[in-house]
């Protein structure tokens, strides 16, 4: 036991805790002038063969591609083709649209859990664009885009998150948390934080092949405060892993916000220049420097020069699932007030600026996804919707806790099946 | 004497252990100004400001070694994992130190804390969500291992675990945060208001760990519950219109062995429940220690109904929770054999 | 055919998986260069190459981690933790994902590797060298859990397991790794020289995952052990001068059952031997087991000789340990009843 | 199954994995001209005030104090005494006449197991010499340094090591494992790493109640890249926790070097600049420049300006434990080639040099410990030695696994007691 009274020290200051506090809580006025964002363009592109230490002064500000007047500009201007921005902006707005109507689907009972990524679209998305389509990915809940850009069926995913007769996960798995292999997309945790280091775990394996895929390893701010991040880090630095390690930092994780995850202090982008690893930080709501920042890492790990840390910075705009009502904890407003905007706007806005774009051919392209959305879900939904299921097949339980069924889960199939009432195999 | 839920009668907990001792500090994910995921620390750090009730980063190793560090001070940390499903990265600061460092400083440190965790399925939580990972902690000397079943016990336990001097483990039975739950999923949810058991006592009280509670006598067998499966298997019970003896264990370390050998004394017949699977869960110990120690009076094989040796499957909740007919099927079983 | 002693026949098992499939790669800490602490991977470096052999950082769930991500490739990743009393910070990317990923993708995606540790006590290695925790892993649906007591055995089961299409947790009784152990630490360690399981076959072969060995056959009773105990068990049994049929069960899980009960039908006495400490150790999953499938051809009680439930006591190594007179009075016993 | 070939790219480079390798092995001849030691008294001394970013220079670079000539000199000279330093000169003679002694205690049989600090004294003693006596600390197994210079009974530490009768642990520890909360040292763990976090936990527990006591986290270089490390950065920085975070990078960990451990890329200073927590890079075999970090630290700690990292740069001259050979691994000249030199050896020129200390006085000090430490040894060795222990008070085996013992441990306890033949009670 602690002597109740510390010792008598007069010349001593009393200590006390520090526990960050977000900005703004519900009824402040959310007011972000105070993030100082650069202006686009102004951060310079330093050659990938470079050392982390070049690195560092792009970890504490922020690579942004597309100024105000919606034009690309600087050095990490990608420079992509009107077709490419606009595939981009269809999965983005395909996105948006699926997870509309997802989240309505589970607010109407067909579904017991879903998690939008709204405001975030443009990170997946956009990386996805930048990767090759062999890479594989150890993605988070929070990365639907990665599927869509790489034309995962839509059908597949509902059937997933409608665990049905035709999610191919035979029901076993909460709502989106996908896996498909084919598609470069690494089965998600629902254990926060397990995948990052797993990334790098491949990236070993493709090195030690010889092979030329490299591994993107996804988290969020809040899990960054796990160990496996720390694993993660560590062993890519160790074995100059061929991996880029992404951090989405949309500034919280269920109701607590990113100081709590050590933020206050230094940026995500800069742990990585403490490992002797290169950390960008970059706008997340300009689709643009989003491809701009995963092209470089990706050139950097391909080129065997090893890992890069990318914070891709953005603002979690809705709950953080729908078990989550977030004017619990911080304002309504605040999401209107976030001064990075909408990436669907932004990369709009800037395909207009190009004459490449157009409100009624927006217009139209929101209604197509939408359309196809609606037509997808309406397929899914022949395979049935969450309340209806698990009641047949009871057999399945059983299956691919091993590749072959050892004799006391056989027992134990024996004895659902009776249970079930359905002794027909 | 208020009715209350099990969330209410936990928050209430907490208020009488902060008010009652200064050093009586709370953390974890998501407790401090929000309350907690399932609303268990809810104002709190209102009441008792942010240096006592504060949220933690995302890293349970990390808020399981603060607690340690914290018990090392003086202070009385109560933490919240999330889910149990999410208690392993702290798993080896929770074995390792928090369960040794009294036996291997011959006592010159102890850790009194507390570490609460809701646990258990029947909400449609998937793998990550359902988990009852009990007998992970009850194997490991040095831990105490507490599982109420009633807003009146969850309450009495948690004051007791927090005063305890020794580390307890508190697992929270989710599924009954709000109501109790008699393993028809498709019947409507009935509130606690309705159950005796949620009339908590004001103020301080006290349930003592390692004492278990008799909720039904019977003479024909002995039914071993702890959580939600007490109310499950009372409804089963009364159901098969038979004469069990159902023990709610509440404590699983240190065991009522008394109230156990003295219940399969009288009835010579035995069944274990619990959500967690089969192998290596709870239900085997309970097993082999009735068999060592009743042998002679057993007319019957004790038997245990479980989850199944799998991960949780998500849409076949209903097929892998242990409900009214696994349950009844059990009873045959046994009052047959 | 060589005699060899644990740490050769283990030693040799990974150069026979290494030549035989190029994805086969070997991590952990000190394994590379040097060897590993125990010397069980002396050499590998030197013959495969630092692309398939080599270091880690001290990190035990990067280490798993790194093995998932590698197994998600394609490699079959054999993996070492220093100790068994290490494997805790390793413990959630074990259950969480290694355990669980067939499960979880359907198939989709597999997990073949291979962590081994060495494990168990007398060695005088305190409290964090000791350990023997073998029943938080046969808890775990997904896993498999293998314990050799022979080098012949060893080199069999490791090239078995690396083989095995599902994860496999390989402990190794360090206390034998030198020379079998009959529980008098007063006596000098015979070498395995003199044993004939130290006769090991060169090249390749495997001992099957899943099937236990009746190392001495006999009529009065059943002792079901593994690891260091088997040759405790047998040494106890030979003085006692009793017709015991002892198993060295050599899995865990997938259990060898029909083994037990065929053997347990015979003899209608049974018992069940560890190191691990007794509460929710695996041996409580085997008396459950016993009586459940052999009830009425018991004579007696099934009795557990175990670790103490504390953690292991440096300077009591001995009175811990349950060594001869434990067996001995345990033989008594079951006999008596 | 991974498509086995990896797929046809030509325009790809094969990537290979990166295994870092020390720069000597057996049979190699040490060179260390690659170090680049900075000149003593030549790093700045920023104020305790100052940010994170304000030290960065400091993590890569090495504070110094005592230079060729054997003086003190430059911004970072704490300006001890004569009678401190020949203080810290004792302590440091002690802990090497005690390992010494020690490990020969092992050798003859007498214990099971030994590690010394050879090479690393200045670390723990002159940092205890620059803490308040109330300060805790949670140390690793090579700060012995810290109870010799806090006056800890050597028969104490020696009972421990033999297990005996006169150990106040009960013989429950492998030897070595000290606990003593009355000389602020936390019981050490034989797990790597889980006392580092916890440390920071008591910190925020005496900031909490307005206390002035500071906490002292130990940690190995190796041991760096467990996920307690991250725990306990994270949550230093997340709650300015009134803590001083230690590195000791004796540049092994058993086999591997510290490059194992992410330290070619980066110095383990530098992770803090990456946590937004000051990071400072010092010789650890100078004495001096050990205490003026370490005060830098505390005082920071104590003015409620948050926790600070230092990195003690040292070499361990010795095999990891009684256990480890290190010529299996390393060159067996290795401790010889080191340039940065002998902690004793250069607090004793120093001293010489400033005319406070001489020749024949020191010799009379290395007698003087080492009569000391003898006449301990005989006095421990009345109380036994290991190989006579664990014969009588059985029953104290199930003592204090909980405060009250339960029925469970009752029972084994009498089965215990019969079995030893002893039911004496
Ligand atoms: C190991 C673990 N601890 C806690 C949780 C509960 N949990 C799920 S999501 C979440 C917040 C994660 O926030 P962040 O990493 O920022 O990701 P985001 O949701 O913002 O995309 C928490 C605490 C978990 N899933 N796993
Ligand atoms: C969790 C854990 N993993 C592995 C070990 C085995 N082990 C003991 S000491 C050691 C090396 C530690 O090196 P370092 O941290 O540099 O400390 P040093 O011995 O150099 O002081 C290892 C791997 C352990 N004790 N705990
Ligand atoms: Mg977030
Ligand atoms: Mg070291």
């Amino acid at each position: 036991m602690r002597d109740k009274e510390p010792p008598e020290q007069p010349n001593r200051p009393q200590l006390s805790l520090h526990v960050p506090e977000p900005h703004f809580r519900p009824g402040d006025k959310p007011d972000f002038s105070r993030l100082g964002i650069p202006a686009a363009g102004s951060v310079p592109r330093p050659d990938i063969g470079g050392s982390a230490a070049d690195t560092a002064p792009l970890a504490t500000t922020m690579v942004r591609v597309l100024d105000e007047q919606h034009n690309a500009v600087g050095p990490w201007d990608p420079k992509l083709d009107p077709d490419t921005l606009r595939k981009i902006l269809r999965d983005m707005v395909t996105v948006r649209a699926f997870d509309d109507r997802m989240y309505r689907a589970q607010r109407q009972g067909k579904t017991s859990f879903y998690m939008k990524a709204t405001g975030e679209e443009a990170i997946a998305v956009a990386a996805a664009a930048a990767l090759d389509r062999e890479d594989m990915n150890f993605p988070t809940y929070r990365q639907q885009g990665l599927l869509i850009a790489r034309g995962y069926p839509l059908v597949e995913m509902m059937c997933q998150i409608y665990s049905n007769k035709g999610d191919k996960l035979k029901g076993r798995q909460l709502p989106i948390m996908y896996s498909d292999k084919a598609h470069g997309f690494f089965t998600i945790s629902g254990n926060l934080g397990t995948q990052f280091p797993q990334a790098v775990g491949w990236a070993m394996a493709s090195a030690i092949k010889g092979d030329s895929r490299i591994a993107v390893g996804w988290i969020g701010d809040g899990a960054t405060a796990e160990g496996d991040f720390h694993a993660g880090m560590t062993f890519a630095a160790v074995y100059n892993a061929p991996a880029v390690l992404v951090v989405v930092n949309n500034q919280w994780a269920i109701s607590s916000f990113s100081g709590i995850a050590g933020a206050e202090r230094a940026t995500f982008a800069q742990r990585a220049i403490g490992y002797g690893i290169p950390g960008l930080r970059v706008d997340g709501n300009d689709a643009l420097a989003v491809y701009a920042a995963m092209r470089w890492a990706a050139d950097r790990a391909r080129s065997n020069l090893g890992s890069t840390l990318i914070e891709y910075f953005t603002y979690r705009a809705e709950g953080h699932s729908t078990s989550d009502d977030p004017t619990g904890y911080r304002p309504a407003g605040e999401a209107k007030a976030w001064p990075l905007g909408d990436p669907v706007e932004r990369l709009k806005a800037h395909l207009v600026a190009l004459g490449e774009w157009d409100d009624e051919r927006h217009e139209a392209l929101v209604a197509e996804c939408d359309t196809q959305v609606r037509a997808a879900q309406k397929l899914a939904e022949k395979h049935g919707v969450l309340p209806e299921q698990g009641k047949d097949n009871i057999e399945s339980i059983f299956d691919d806790v091993y590749a072959e069924v050892p004799w006391h889960l056989a027992e134990q199939r024996d004895q659902a099946l009776a249970e079930s009432g359905d002794e027909a195999r | 004497m208020p009715a209350m839920n099990m969330i209410q009668a936990l928050n209430d907990a907490h208020r009488v252990a902060m008010r009652g001792d200064p050093d009586v500090v709370v953390l974890g994910e998501d407790v401090g100004y929000f309350g907690g995921v399932f609303r268990v620390t809810e104002g709190l750090q209102k009441e008792f400001g942010k240096q006592r009730s504060f949220d933690s980063p995302i890293n349970e190793c990390g808020i399981v070694a603060a607690a340690v560090g914290m018990a090392a001070y003086g202070l009385k940390p109560v933490v919240e994992i999330q889910f149990a499903d999410y208690i392993y990265p702290g798993y080896d600061q929770i074995v390792s130190e928090v369960a040794k460092i009294r036996y291997r400083t011959a006592g010159e440190w102890s850790m009194p804390m507390v570490i609460r965790a809701p646990y258990g399925g029947g909400i449609f939580g998937g793998q990550t969500h359902s988990q009852s990972p009990e007998s992970l902690f009850t194997h490991i000397a040095g831990l105490k291992t507490v599982i109420p079943s009633t807003p009146h016990d969850a309450k009495g336990l948690l004051i007791a675990a927090i005063q305890d001097p020794d580390p307890v483990i508190f697992f929270e039975p989710k599924r009954i945060y709000n109501g109790p739950f008699d393993g028809y999923h498709d019947r409507p949810v009935k509130p606690w208001a309705k159950h005796p058991a949620s009339e908590v006592f004001e103020g301080h009280y006290t349930v003592p760990i390692g004492k278990a509670a008799i909720v039904r006598k019977g003479a024909a067998l002995t039914v071993l519950a702890y959580g939600t499966m007490v109310h499950v298997a009372l409804a089963a019970v009364e159901e098969r219109g038979i004469d069990a003896e159902v023990i709610d264990l509440r404590t699983l370390v240190p065991l009522d062995i008394m109230a156990i050998e003295q219940s399969v004394e009288k009835t010579g017949r035995c069944l274990v429940v619990h959500e967690a699977p089969k192998t290596s869960g709870f239900g085997a110990e309970l097993v082999s220690l009735v068999q060592e120690r009743c042998f002679y009076h057993l007319e019957a094989p004790v038997v245990r109904v479980t989850g199944w040796d799998t991960p949780y499957p998500h849409a076949y909740e209903w097929a892998y929770f242990p409900g009214p007919k696994r349950l009844k099927k059990a009873l045959e079983k046994v009052m047959a054999d």
